[in-house]
């Protein structure tokens, strides 16, 4: 279990980035980039949904499926993982929604339309997957979690600065559109490759 | 029918592709190519999973309330995915089982699976929708397996581990930004093939500008 | 079997809040929504591409709904697409009365002098603002293509340095019209066939001095048409598309006027003769090189 | 308020812009102005002026006398347009105008005779005159700013109530390469010059009056030194630099003083004028001469005798070409006005206008192309934009037609003055650009 | 309309230009600059060939020569005319990855250079002026990872090679000493600070000056480089921020981790006079395609590459930061051209 | 029956409940199904990676844990064969390497089917191409070999690790022979290789200051 949480943010944030090396929210990454505003919208919803995902499949994970006791019968539920990890994530993004539409409309306005393509995106998931995986604690998980969103907003933002700036270019027609939006995230990764061994 | 048939299993290979032309499950195709056989692996095990929910929910739509379509769904492709997770856990090669990784579980959350089940299976028939699920399936293995092809041979030299140019040695392909810059260009490969026949058939022919999520609205469609 | 018990019970309560928790939570929090701006997302294309101006399909498909913009305002849908929508909001969009854009110039490179050696942005409007542009003839059409950039449909192409509406492809939408800085671009009904392919006031021998193709004005179409099909205006002659009872020209009228220039000609055969000149041109500069 | 601030120690000069290398004034700063000769025919545009076009109050075989009223004002920004001599009206059409389309204009024969009307305006002693009076004059003489925009004067000397103008200020800062005409207007009738400034100083009830004018003109600024002080006339001296005339550089060179963005001279409290409208101003009042002739600068290498010319309203300039000896070699380009702002001509039969400052030939080897290459983010338009705009990635997104967010970025500040195009090493054809998008703009700000 | 004016006809109208104004020019070019550019890295490279020997040079030609042929490709490919070629710039690109490579690249490896910067760094995106990265760049740190063995074979200078003791085998450059003593200093060692002696005395500070070490081709020889910078800062062809914030960035930051964890990392002006920190600083930060147009930004931007070439070189698995640092901060561009805008003059502030 | 437009809170999640039961309960039976093979193939694993390090037909049996060494005793017939000793250094390029080390009872490297030396990284985060040089025993296949059948099922070959063979306690410490040893290396690797090379002196040093006790707590 890791213990230094400077490695552990520094790590989530540029050396393992959720997106540019682990390969994790590609299809937000390259979906919701075109414009630097929706990116901040939804760079701010992931952050947001990371950290409350990874805490609750976190509790999940070290309360029910490693060591759930029910009339003193002990049960591993390893194979519950999966399928309680995505539940727990579907409903608690839908909750989020709800509760934001009702609560504070303004902040719904702005990550509202963001959250439910947040349930279909390998970064929530993986995150929690890679926590249990690790048998991570609940604090550096939620931690882990929230500096992986953190990590993907960087690099969406990025991204969609770079986006904005290649609309303006004269791109070769059979380059145009996905084509060079992903040499350019080829381009960006390798530039965060540059941070490897930091931690 | 059988034409019908047909047409929902032929169209995931070509016209609709999953990740060529719809640009959907990205994260796989490009975290799991580097190596011809880790792109079968997944294509298989993803197709497996297609395929089961695809059955399971078309035959359950009616049974179904739209409130909570998302989550039920969701429950029957986690389950499909746990099986094949345990499968692969018991059967696979170790190998092959630990260079997919975290992306088995991933499954779940693949756009390409969520979104036939919401597209397809939830409006069509058992038969139709395992032939979907299928189709959907062979073109994401395809289209995986080919790019992993791709990227292993200019890479390493060879194909699922078999050496075919000896000494040649050129990791970029094989690395993140390797994976991104020759997915980018084949796309531009397909971009130029299809406005030639697009020009040549006097069409007009407008290069995918993002993810198609015209099969998926999973994002849009609950949208209060 | 403890395992499939616990295992059972497990996710069954963790469903079950789920479940109440959704039910109850959309429920409370219910919104009304129009069902009709669901229908219309199904219709539209999806592709989110931001080309009609709003933030995405969805977003596009409100504003149809709530009828603050045509269904035709989505560049990506094809014209059926664009006539189910309408349908399907039973707004009469393009069902009944169907328009094309006709570039009405016909002075291509070859038959229109080029007045001065032009250097500059290649861009229709940006050149009508330096000095008028590099065309002799004040009116004709430049070819730099701004109408044709402006179509979302690519219903425009530019042929010898004319620009030529493909009129199977035009929808109708109107967005070159405004575009072009010579104003010669027209919205007609699609039955029209048969135009007059110069926009000039100018008297015949101004005209002649500076385009080989220019309509003189002799009126020899308005006495072979029937009353009404044209109209005359100063030295200029058009074609009436207000239909009246005898309905717009057809190629009879052509063949029965005998145009002395050629002005005045069907659509397909403007395009066949462009693509004609093009194809010499072609030919030529490969014999040159050989 | 800006106006109420007391005037902050002079810059003189003001941050970006640019020194073009060379800038051709040798060729005729020395010649002195010639009376051009009457011509056999004149072309007088009919709207001369910004806003409303004056309405036309002649036929076609009416005989005029010079100073004849040919066209009356049509509305409050108008002003009438004159006979630049005698003679008869032989046409009334469409003649080339400025912007290379067809304009209409009065075709005037002369009749060689040159005589003045009978109902010429009577001379005023500007000293005693009502501002009302005087602003009445500039009008009916027809008077509109020479220094390029051919705004009506009277306009500007009539600001709103809620305007205080504290400052007039003359703007003889000709920093347009090749132009010469103020420079010798200045030297040679500084006396005009001055009282012409007294004169829209009266109009306004304003004490403070400064000219402007660019330190390489040592010979203008001496002379005009000399009379000053008669007139309550501050001459400055200003650091050579492009474009220095402009007239929101100049307030603030001469002044410190801001013009807020979008808003007009008078927001800042000034007035400003180009030299040869006070001088304009001056014939009017003292002699009530009306606005038929102006010194125009006739230049360029293709030349025989390039020089300034005072030549009347309506001349093509064809003539001036001949006047100027003719061309020694084929030139390529017809300029109106200066190399820098001034608009390329399709053909010579374009007449001069009240706002034409200069007529300009380059020769082949002069001109540079524009190049449609793209824009290399080298920043030097950025260093040389008075208005501190980045002409480059504006020109990328007009280039794209983004034109809201031209307008987020501010085109609609761009003045034209092709400080960045100047700099620009890829040649690109920024100001062609940024005019499209003002245009557009209005466009559809008008919709 | 032809009259006569004296002896010369008058062009009828056909001949006239018409052309927005201004109708001068200032006397610049793209060509103008990219030359000038080259011009002002010929001392290094000069250097460079001068201490590796031959193969330096023919590195430096078949480098240049390959990035101007894969241009010269891609625009046939392209069916586009060839005449952009003449503005020198895949000249320059070329110039600048072979002067970022080791002296002994293969050639093959050359080749490959040329075209990943040209088409994968630079055409792709549209050619000169729309590419987001530095092409240059794009290609060294792709061949950086995709073959580290042969992006970090080093060799010694004639002048090194020629001491006998050398051992040829194993060379390495300064960085990658200083990266290997990294890995080895165990935190409680005994020789606290004073592990970097060696390579910090007066005499390797000499040789680090006028070039005599090994490297790059180009990097080496810091007096070259800072003559051809200043030229270039003096002619106004660079913004002086970027290299001056750019380099004591550098030099503060790794000063600061030298004075307060002396085993961490060298001294400053040893960071400051190895690997190509000055190359960079000068020459390819400053790439105007790739860098913030305004004052501001320039300095945001130079900061950010200071920081982050200290950050991969005290703590990363690089021993060389600079290429990463310039690429990553080309990918924040936009955003901060964006923080940074001008006002206009006589811009005030809508009342929210 | 059509429920697809229920929205009653109770029936919603009586339905995602009873999806939910169904789901548990044919995992958990499918989990009891796979359980045999799964820990069959968590068997194989172990056994297959210590097989490699060890002499043929050896047998593991108990295993112990010193200084972060876990040593796995062998035995072939009975008789002690030596230990499979799973060791690990941190000073690799990309940080900690892990490795199995075959070892004799009297604490040489192991020599094992086709004379590979008995050391075999099991996990290492070096860059591909360099670092990865020194640490994988890949096999080349090519086209030849798998049509001929000739793939060997041994250990590939490695320079650097087979340079450990026969190396033993007594050899202690290890260095590289660029630093004046006989451990092998790899120009461009050097910091891979000397920390193979430290790992394994590491185990090495551990087998030979806790011989004893590792042979009392594997018997
Ligand atoms: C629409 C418009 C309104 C103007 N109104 C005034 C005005 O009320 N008072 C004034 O002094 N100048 C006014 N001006 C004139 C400008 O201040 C300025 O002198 C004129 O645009 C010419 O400037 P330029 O030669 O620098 O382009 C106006 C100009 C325009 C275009
Ligand atoms: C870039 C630029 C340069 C100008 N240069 C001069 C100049 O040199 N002399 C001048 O009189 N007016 C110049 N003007 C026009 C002035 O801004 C202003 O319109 C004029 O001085 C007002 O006087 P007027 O109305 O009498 O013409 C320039 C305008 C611009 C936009
Ligand atoms: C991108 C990069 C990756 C490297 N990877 C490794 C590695 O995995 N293993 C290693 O021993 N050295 C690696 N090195 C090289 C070391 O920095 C060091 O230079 C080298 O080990 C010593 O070189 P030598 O073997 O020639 O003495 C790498 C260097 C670079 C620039
Ligand atoms: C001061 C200066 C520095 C440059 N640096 C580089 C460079 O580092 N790498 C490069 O590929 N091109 C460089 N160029 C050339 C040119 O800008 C480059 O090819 C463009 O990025 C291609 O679009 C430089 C040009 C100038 C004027
Ligand atoms: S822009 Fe013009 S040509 Fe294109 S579809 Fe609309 S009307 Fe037709
Ligand atoms: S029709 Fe108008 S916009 Fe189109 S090319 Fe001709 S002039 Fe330009
Ligand atoms: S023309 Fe406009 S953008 Fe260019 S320098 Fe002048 S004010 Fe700035
Ligand atoms: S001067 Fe030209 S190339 Fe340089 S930034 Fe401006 S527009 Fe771009
Ligand atoms: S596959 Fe879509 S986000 Fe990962």
């Amino acid at each position: 279990m890791e213990t230094n949480y400077l490695e552990l943010t520094i790590g989530a944030v540029l050396v393992y980035n959720f997106v540019l090396s682990r390969f994790l929210g590609i299809c937000p990454f390259l979906g919701v980039s075109k414009r630097l505003d929706t990116a901040l919208g939804m760079g701010g919803a992931v952050v947001f949904v990371m950290t409350i995902a990874s805490c609750a499949t976190a509790l999940i994970y070290r309360y029910v499926t490693t060591s759930v006791k029910i009339f003193g019968y002990a049960a591993d539920l390893g194979f519950l993982q999966i399928t309680l990890f995505i539940l727990v994530i579907a409903a608690l993004v839908q909750i989020v929604e709800v509760i934001l539409q009702k609560f504070s409309p303004p902040l719904y306005k702005a990550l509202g339309i963001y959250l439910p393509l947040i349930t279909t995106n390998c970064a929530v998931m993986g995150a929690a997957t890679i926590n249990a995986g690790i048998d991570r604690g609940v604090w550096p998980a939620t931690l882990f979690g929230m500096f992986s969103g953190v990590g993907f907003a960087l690099a969406l933002l990025i991204f969609s600065g770079l986006r904005e700036r290649l609309e303006l270019s004269q791109i070769p027609r059979p380059f145009q559109g996905m084509a060079i939006a992903l040499i350019t995230a080829g381009i960006l990764s390798m530039a965060f490759l540059g941070f490897s061994g930091i931690c | 029918m059988m034409k019908t048939l047909w047409n929902d299993f032929f169209k995931g290979i070509w016209r609709e592709n999953p990740t060529l032309v719809l640009l959907l499950g990205m994260c796989p195709t490009l975290a799991l190519t580097s190596k011809a056989v880790n792109g079968l692996g997944m294509g298989a095990a993803t197709t497996a999973v297609l395929v089961g929910s695809n059955l399971v929910i078309s035959l359950l739509k009616n049974l179904i309330p739209n409130k909570v379509r998302i989550p039920i769904y969701i429950v029957v492709i986690a389950t499909f995915v746990t099986i094949v997770d345990l499968c692969m856990q018991a059967y696979a090669p170790e190998s092959l089982y630990n260079a997919l990784g975290i992306f088995i579980p991933l499954i779940v959350v693949n756009c390409i699976v969520l979104g036939r089940a919401e597209a397809f299976a939830a409006k069509n028939t058992v038969i139709r929708s395992a032939f979907d699920g299928l189709g959907m399936g062979a073109g994401f293995t395809l289209s995986l397996t080919v790019f992993g092809c791709i990227r292993e041979f200019l890479s390493t030299g060879g194909i699922f581990g078999v050496t075919l140019v000896p000494g040649w040695n050129f990791m970029l392909p094989a690395l993140a930004p390797g994976g991104f810059i020759l997915l980018g260009a084949l796309l531009a490969g397909m971009n130029y093939l299809n406005e030639r026949k697009a020009v040549k058939a006097g069409r007009l022919y407008v290069p995918p500008q993002g993810m198609d999520c015209r099969h998926c609205r999973i994002c849009s469609i609950d949208e209060k | 079997m403890n395992t499939i018990l616990i295992a059972a019970l497990v996710c069954g309560v963790i469903a079950l809040v789920s479940g109440l928790v959704i039910g109850v939570a959309s429920k409370l929090f219910a919104v009304p929504s129009d069902p009709r701006v669901d229908l219309v997302i199904g219709l539209l294309p999806g592709a989110n591409c931001g080309g009609c101006g709003k933030a995405g399909c969805a977003d596009f498909a409100k504003s149809v709904v709530a009828g603050e913009n045509p269904p035709n305002k989505c560049p990506v849908s094809s014209a059926e697409q664009i006539s189910a929508i309408a349908h399907a909001l039973g707004i009469e969009a393009g069902s009944s009365f169907k328009q094309v854009a006709v570039v009405l110039c016909g002075g291509d490179l070859n038959q229109a002098r080029q007045h001065t050696l032009y250097n500059g942005v290649y861009d229709c409007v940006s050149a009508a603002m330096v000095a008028g542009g590099p065309k002799s003839c004040s009116y004709g059409c430049f070819g730099m293509g701004s109408c044709a950039r402006s179509c979302p449909f690519g219903a425009i192409e530019i042929i010898n340095n004319l620009a030529v509406v493909h009129p199977e492809v035009c929808v109708g939408c109107g967005t070159c019209v405004a575009t072009c800085p010579r104003h010669l671009i027209k919205l007609v009904p699609a039955e029209a066939k048969v135009h007059i392919f110069c926009s000039s006031p100018l008297k015949g021998p101004e005209k002649k001095k500076v385009c080989s193709v220019p309509c003189l004005g002799c009126r020899k179409c308005v006495k072979a048409g029937a009353e009404g099909q044209f109209t005359v205006e100063g030295v200029k002659v058009s074609v009436n598309y207000d239909t009246g009872e005898n309905g717009l020209p057809g190629e009879d009228v052509v063949a029965a006027a005998g145009c002395p220039t050629g002005c005045l000609m069907t659509v397909a055969k403007h395009l066949e003769t462009e693509y004609a000149e093009l194809a010499e041109a072609k030919k030529e500069t490969e014999n040159g090189r050989k | 308020m800006a106006a109420n601030k007391p005037i902050p120690p002079k810059p003189l000069s003001f941050p970006g812009g640019i020194h073009p290398a060379k800038d051709g004034k040798s060729l005729t700063e020395k010649k002195a102005v010639v009376a051009a000769p009457l011509f056999d025919r004149y072309v007088v545009q009919i709207s001369q002026n910004v806003g409303a076009p004056p309405k036309l109050v002649v036929k076609v075989g009416d005989a005029v006398k010079k100073g004849d009223l040919l066209a009356e004002a049509s509305g409050f920004v108008s002003v009438p347009l004159h006979a630049p001599t005698s003679g008869v009206i032989s046409a009334v059409g469409d003649a080339p105008g400025p912007m290379g389309t067809l304009v209409p204009a009065v075709y005037l024969d002369a009749d060689g005779r040159d005589e003045w009307t009978a109902n010429r305006m009577a001379p005023l002693d500007w000293r005693t005159a009502e501002p009302a009076e005087l602003k009445n004059r500039v009008r009916d003489a027809g008077i509109v700013g020479m220094g390029g925009a051919a705004f009506p004067t009277h306009v500007k000397l009539s600001p709103p109530p809620d305007k205080k103008i504290d400052t007039v200020i003359l703007n003889g800062a000709e920093c347009e390469p090749y132009l010469t005409a103020d420079h010798r207007l200045m030297l040679e009738q500084p006396e005009k010059v001055l009282v012409g400034a007294a004169v829209m100083a009266r109009a306004l009830g304003v004490e403070n009056i400064f000219i402007g004018v660019e330190k390489n003109k040592p010979d203008a600024i001496d002379k005009l030194n000399e009379l000053a002080g008669k007139y309550g006339v501050k001459v400055v001296g200003l650091k050579v630099q492009y474009p220095q005339g402009s007239e929101k550089q100049l307030i603030y060179a001469l002044t410190g003083r801001c013009v807020p963005e979008g808003g007009l001279p008078m927001d800042a409290g000034c007035v400003v004028q180009n030299v040869a409208t006070a001088a304009a101003v001056c014939d009017a009042v003292e002699s009530g001469v009306p606005l038929i002739e102006r010194i125009t600068t006739v230049t360029g290498t293709p030349l025989a005798a390039p020089g300034n010319f005072l030549v009347r309203i309506g001349t093509p300039v064809i003539r001036l070409v001949e006047l100027a000896g003719g061309v020694t070699e084929e030139p390529r380009k017809l300029i109106l006005g200066g190399p820098m702002m001034g608009f390329a001509q399709r053909s010579f039969e374009v007449p001069v206008a009240k706002n034409s400052s200069g007529v300009l030939l380059l020769a082949a080897s002069e001109i540079v192309q524009y190049d449609s290459a793209g824009c290399m983010r080298c920043g030097m338009c950025l260093r040389g934009c008075p208005m501190h705009l980045s002409p480059g990635p504006l020109s990328m997104l007009i280039e794209n037609e983004k034109f809201d967010l031209a307008a987020q970025n501010h085109v609609m500040d761009c003045l034209e003055c092709g400080a960045c195009a100047y700099a620009c090493p890829a040649h690109r054809p920024l100001v062609q650009h940024m005019r499209r998008a003002k245009a557009e703009i209005r466009k559809r700000a008008k919709k | 309309m032809s009259e006569n004016c004296n002896n010369v006809k008058l062009p009828s109208g056909d001949e006239l230009i018409l052309s927005s104004s201004p109708h001068i020019h200032d006397n610049q070019s793209v060509r103008k600059i990219m030359l000038k550019v080259i011009v002002a890295l010929l001392p290094a490279a000069a250097a460079g060939v001068f201490f590796f020997g031959l193969p330096a040079a023919g590195v430096i030609l078949l480098t240049l020569a390959s990035c101007v042929a894969a241009e010269a490709i891609w625009f046939f490919l392209a069916k586009r005319p060839l005449s952009p070629l003449g503005d020198c710039s895949a000249a320059l690109t070329g110039l600048i990855l072979a002067l970022n490579l080791p002296p002994a690249t293969p050639w093959w490896v050359c080749v490959l250079g040329g075209f990943l910067a040209i088409w994968v760094g630079k055409q792709v995106f549209g050619g000169l002026g729309h590419n987001p990265f530095n092409p240059a760049l794009v290609a060294r740190v792709a061949l950086l990872i995709a073959l580290p063995a042969a992006l970090t074979t080093w060799t010694p200078t004639g002048i090194e090679a020629a001491d006998s003791e050398f051992e040829l085998s194993t060379y390495a450059t300064p960085l990658g000493k200083a990266a290997m003593l990294k890995t080895t200093a165990t935190p409680h060692g005994s020789a606290h600070g004073d592990i970097y002696a060696e390579l910090a005395t007066d005499d390797a500070y000499w040789n680090y000056f006028i070039g005599n070490r090994g490297g790059s081709l180009g990097e080496t020889s810091c007096l070259a480089l800072l003559i051809g910078g200043i030229a270039l800062m003096l002619m106004k062809l660079i913004k002086w921020q970027i290299p001056l914030v750019f380099i004591a960035t550098v030099g503060v930051f790794s000063g600061a981790v030298h004075f307060f964890a002396p085993a961490m990392t060298p001294p400053a002006l040893f960071h400051l006079m190895t690997g190509g920190l000055l190359l960079g600083a000068f020459f390819m930060a400053t790439d105007m395609v790739t860098s913030p147009m305004t004052t501001w930004g320039c300095v945001i931007f130079a900061f950010g590459c200071g920081v982050i070439t200290c950050v991969i070189r005290i703590w990363g698995s690089y021993p060389e930061g600079v290429s990463f640092s310039i690429l990553f901060m080309n990918a924040l561009v936009p955003l901060i051209d964006r923080m940074c805008q001008l006002r206009p003059f006589g811009y005030v502030r809508k009342k929210a | 029956m059509n429920l697809k437009n229920t929205s009653n809170p109770l029936l919603l999640g009586l339905i995602l409940c009873v999806v939910g039961v169904a789901a548990a309960g044919i995992l958990a039976w499918f989990d009891g199904v796979t359980a045999k093979p799964k820990a069959e193939a968590k068997i194989r694993k172990l056994e297959q990676s210590l097989g490699r390090v060890l002499p043929e037909n050896a047998q593991v049996g108990r295993s112990v844990t010193v200084d972060g060494v876990a040593f796995y005793a062998a035995t072939v017939d009975g008789a002690p064969a030596g230990y499979a000793a799973s060791g690990s250094t941190t000073k690799g390029y990309g940080g900690r390497i892990e490795a199995l080390v075959g070892i004799s009872p009297d604490g040489a490297v192991l020599t094992v089917a086709g004379g590979r030396a008995a050391v075999l990284v099991t996990e290492q985060k070096e860059t591909p191409g360099l670092g990865t040089n020194v640490c994988n025993r890949t096999a080349v296949k090519t086209l030849a070999t798998v049509f001929n059948g000739s793939e060997t099922s041994g250990m590939p070959a490695n320079r650097v690790l087979d340079s450990f063979g026969g190396i033993s306690v007594s050899d202690v410490p290890l260095t590289i022979v660029k630093d004046g040893g006989r451990i092998e290396f790899v120009t461009g690797a050097t910091v891979s290789s000397r920390a193979m090379t430290d790992l394994v002196d590491n185990v090495l040093t551990v087998y030979r200051d806790n011989r004893l006790r590792i042979e009392e707590a594997t018997k």
